[in-house]
């Protein structure tokens, strides 16, 4: 379910999710890069999976 | 009061109906809802509701049996007088659907008594003891819910055949007992029953009772039913049910042959069906079913353009909180709001003696879906808090992937039901074991188990001798 | 088998000292532990442990008194023999205490009976029966813990006047009891011993028992307390304890005046003092202490170099939850990691009947550091498994900041000390009230409670009629 999340994101709360930093870590992806989709735009898995799949995607395939 | 137009009918008074009933009326919806039979559905009037009271009743009884340990002397047996828990029972229901009656008025809900019937304009005409009303809607939400599937084989409507609609009024307890089915509704009344003082055969044509939970723990909790006297037979398929001298005959074929069980009752348990009344018109107008369940897409949209379905009607789920999750999110779509229902993390309780609770996935389905995991498990028999109220039976299991993230959880013994919220949420949430680990689990509680056993699978537990080899971490 | 010099040597074997010994072992060091009394420390041996075995004696008694309701006669009153309870209490202690000297041996730590005295060069010596044994380590953590504080006044070292300490070998229940102090501790026995039977007065000094705990629950608590029969007088200083017709006579100042209390026993429960006892060259070393208590940074360094100190020792807190934790922490650092001990999420339970928890600030506390806060309560009189197991007295209530994040927590009621865990772990773990909002609740819960009150504190409770002023989300 995603709803509410209307709130100032909190100035000094990491903006990922743990177990989406841990994932992102491991493909070298900076956390800082992505946008994230959970509430006040916290990056979870799911944002990192798709960052992930862009990397992996042959040139071609690229819009 | 009541209105010819509403922006939201629901077809419906069950936890997912009246969940999304209260919704839709804060997001400032003028509601109905339509409700055949009691308010609150199969749960609050014949589900989790009676069950748990009957259940608390059970094990009230089940722990007198063990007070003279604690210093607490009975001069005399104590005796129990069915119709009576039968009325306790009678009132935790009553409370909680009148309660729901009370929240529909406080929400401003229009309560139709009657049969609802819609189509696709969604029109929708209450049918009460003849009388008919109608009204329209520009969304409506269906939520029917389930009724029992009683096979059909001779004697099933005999006399003393009971479903878990019908079993809830007797005046005396049984004897004896065959429940047929071993599914968790079938296992959970037969353990209800067990306390109460039936003598209770569960049968069940699969080759395991509770297929779909995590083999570890249905071993266990069918070795303690075994001790607690319960008779669990599988592989048995029930043929008929006939009476023989007063008792009840049920013929099954196992692979050993044929073999028959008797009893002074039946209980149907084999599984719930969809209760798609009312809906004929919308299904000719071409709604979408499967195998009986409306179809519906994550936002709980069906096929047809502004009529939502949720809750037992729409999948095998058969989970009450499942029921209301998807009736607020589809309370939310049908107000303009954008939600969507998440499958991932469903806890999974089942009321037995003791409890068990779940969520995410088994260890087989974790193996089958990843390379890397860890398995652990901790043991309650560590736990102070357990030894205290003397509930040593069970474990708490863990399955971790490579990113230290939770795939599945799976505790059997006392409260499991309550504790399996702390691993939901740490799904839901994203956390990782380490997360689990840092926070300080209060003592003496069963909560720390939660935490030995994520310690454990990272290989340091503090209340269990460390395995050969102890990983650093 | 024992040594002469260790990576580590723990002075004290409680929750803090024997959890920092399995740690520091785990993390391959070589550990001594010392311990002059008994395995476990006040924590498994007259403190968490049998006050928690003893109340689930007093609760299942007290229980006893409602199977009636529950279709379930008694046809004479239950006897209730406190010294089959006590003998309970005992198994219980037993069983823990030993399962610690096990958790020693399995991790290799070498245990020492006896007093330890360290100095600053981390000599330790251990003395019993006249004995002394000396051995040497690199490292040492100091887990005295503490001992009741009796404060000096006349008659206080008389006949039934009891402490923590001494209160859990009683072979008869009390006919009536005095307890000296309104703290948890003081409560929690009050709450037992009159479950039990016995006629309880606390006397407190400050205007109100349980002073840290928000203001509503306290409220809440001291109302059931009094229903229960408890007699709970406030701002009553207790000036001498004398003996008159075998009773013990309580003399009190007020501020309407002298007032007298009489019972066949008093109980002091006012405080407890740190233990620093082998403590007293470190200190003449210059161990730097605070009010008798030993001074350590989030490290759990003293100022002495190498030298450690974690738990009651070191600090007001006195929760064993607490202790162990700093016992990892410690351990951890021992050992060459890096570890650092955060108090904002501390889950304080507290085991009255019914029982409370919370966690981070209270109300009022809130109001005064951030000027935006939401607070909202649910009651358990909502709940389907508060009401299906007679269990409704109660709430769970929140605090929220700005950010959607959780400040305080509290809850009164059923099962509140295992609950609080959720809350702690959405606190650790930085979770905004939209993750518990998302997380799936199983029904029927209590943890569904947990999730309402969020609800509540965010404008759209199901489970309550709404207030005046709904506020979309
Ligand atoms: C014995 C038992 C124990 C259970 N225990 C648990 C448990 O512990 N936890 C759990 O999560 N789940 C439990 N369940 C399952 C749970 O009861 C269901 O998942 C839940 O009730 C589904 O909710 P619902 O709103 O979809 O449907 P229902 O609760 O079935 O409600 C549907 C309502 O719609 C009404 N209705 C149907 N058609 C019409 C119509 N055309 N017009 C008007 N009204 C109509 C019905 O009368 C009914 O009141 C249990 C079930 C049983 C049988
Ligand atoms: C009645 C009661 C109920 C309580 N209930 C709870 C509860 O429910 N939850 C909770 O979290 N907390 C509870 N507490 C508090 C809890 O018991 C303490 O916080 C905890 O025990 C502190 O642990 P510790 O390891 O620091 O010290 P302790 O448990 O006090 O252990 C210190 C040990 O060190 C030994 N020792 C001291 N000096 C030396 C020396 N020089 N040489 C050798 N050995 C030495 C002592 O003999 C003792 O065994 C309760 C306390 C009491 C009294």
């Amino acid at each position: 379910k995603q709803t509410g999340g209307q709130r100032p994101p909190h100035p000094n709360r990491t903006l990922a999710t743990p177990v989406a930093r841990r994932m992102a870590r491991e493909f070298n992806i900076d956390i800082a890069s992505l946008t994230g989709t959970g509430h006040s735009g916290r990056v979870r898995t799911e944002d990192v999976q798709q960052a992930i799949a862009r990397l992996n995607a042959p040139q071609e395939t690229v819009a | 009061m009541t209105s010819t137009h509403y922006d939201i009918a629901i077809i419906g008074a069950g936890p997912g109906g009246y969940v999304a009933a209260i919704r839709a009326a804060q997001r400032g919806a003028k509601v109905a809802i339509v409700e055949k039979q009691y308010m609150g559905g199969t749960c609050l009037n014949v589900g989790c509701i009676p069950s748990k009271a009957m259940l608390h009743v059970a094990e009230t009884l089940h722990n007198l049996s063990s007070v003279e340990e604690l210093g607490i002397t009975l001069l005399q047996p104590p005796v129990f007088h069915m119709d009576k828990a039968v009325a306790f029972k009678d009132k935790v229901v009553k409370r909680m659907t009148s309660g729901v009656g009370t929240l529909m008025k406080a929400n401003k809900v229009d309560v139709f008594d009657g049969l609802g019937s819609v189509d696709a304009s969604k029109n929708v005409t209450v049918t009460s003891n003849g009388n008919k009303q109608q009204f329209s809607a520009d969304k409506i939400i269906l939520a029917n819910g389930s009724v029992p599937f009683i096979p059909s084989m001779p004697g099933v409507d005999g006399d003393k055949v009971m479903n878990s609609d019908t079993c809830w009024n007797l005046q005396k307890t049984p004897e004896s007992l065959i429940c047929v089915g071993g599914g968790v509704i079938g296992i959970e009344l037969a353990c209800m029953f067990s306390a109460l003082g039936t003598k209770v055969t569960v049968i069940e044509m699969l080759p395991n009772v509770l297929a779909p939970v995590d083999e570890e723990v249905r071993k266990l909790l069918v070795r303690i039913m075994g001790k607690r006297g319960i008779n669990i037979v599988t592989n048995a398929r029930v043929e008929s049910i006939e009476d023989v001298d007063g008792q009840k005959k049920v013929r099954t074929t196992t692979d050993k042959g044929e073999q028959t069980f008797s009893a002074e009752y039946v209980l149907m348990a084999v599984s719930r069906r969809a209760n798609t009344s009312g809906l004929e018109q919308l299904m000719e107008q071409g709604l979408d079913t499967d195998r009986g369940r409306v179809r519906v897409n994550e936002r709980m949209e069906t096929n047809l353009p502004g009529i939502y379905a949720i809750g037992d009607l729409t999948h095998g789920a058969g989970l009450a909180h499942v029921a209301s999750m998807e009736g607020e999110i589809a309370a939310d779509n049908a107000t303009g709001h954008d939600a969507i229902m998440n499958y991932d993390v469903v806890p999974n309780p089942i009321y037995t003696f003791p409890e068990m609770a779940s969520v995410g996935l088994t260890e087989a389905q974790a193996k089958e879906k990843y390379p890397e995991i860890r398995v652990e498990r901790f043991p309650w028999a560590a736990i102070g808090k357990a030894v205290a109220i003397g509930e040593t039976e069970g474990f708490t299991k863990v399955i971790i992937g490579k990113y230290g993230e939770l795939l599945g959880a799976h505790i059997i013994g006392p409260d499991a039901t309550n504790l399996i919220t702390e691993y939901s949420l740490a799904m839901r949430g994203e956390l990782t074991v380490d997360e689990i680990e840092e926070t300080i689990h209060p003592h003496p509680t069963l909560s720390e188990g939660l935490r030995e056993a994520v310690l454990a699978a990272e290989g340091h537990p503090i209340h269990i001798p460390p395995k050969q080899s102890v990983r650093a971490r």
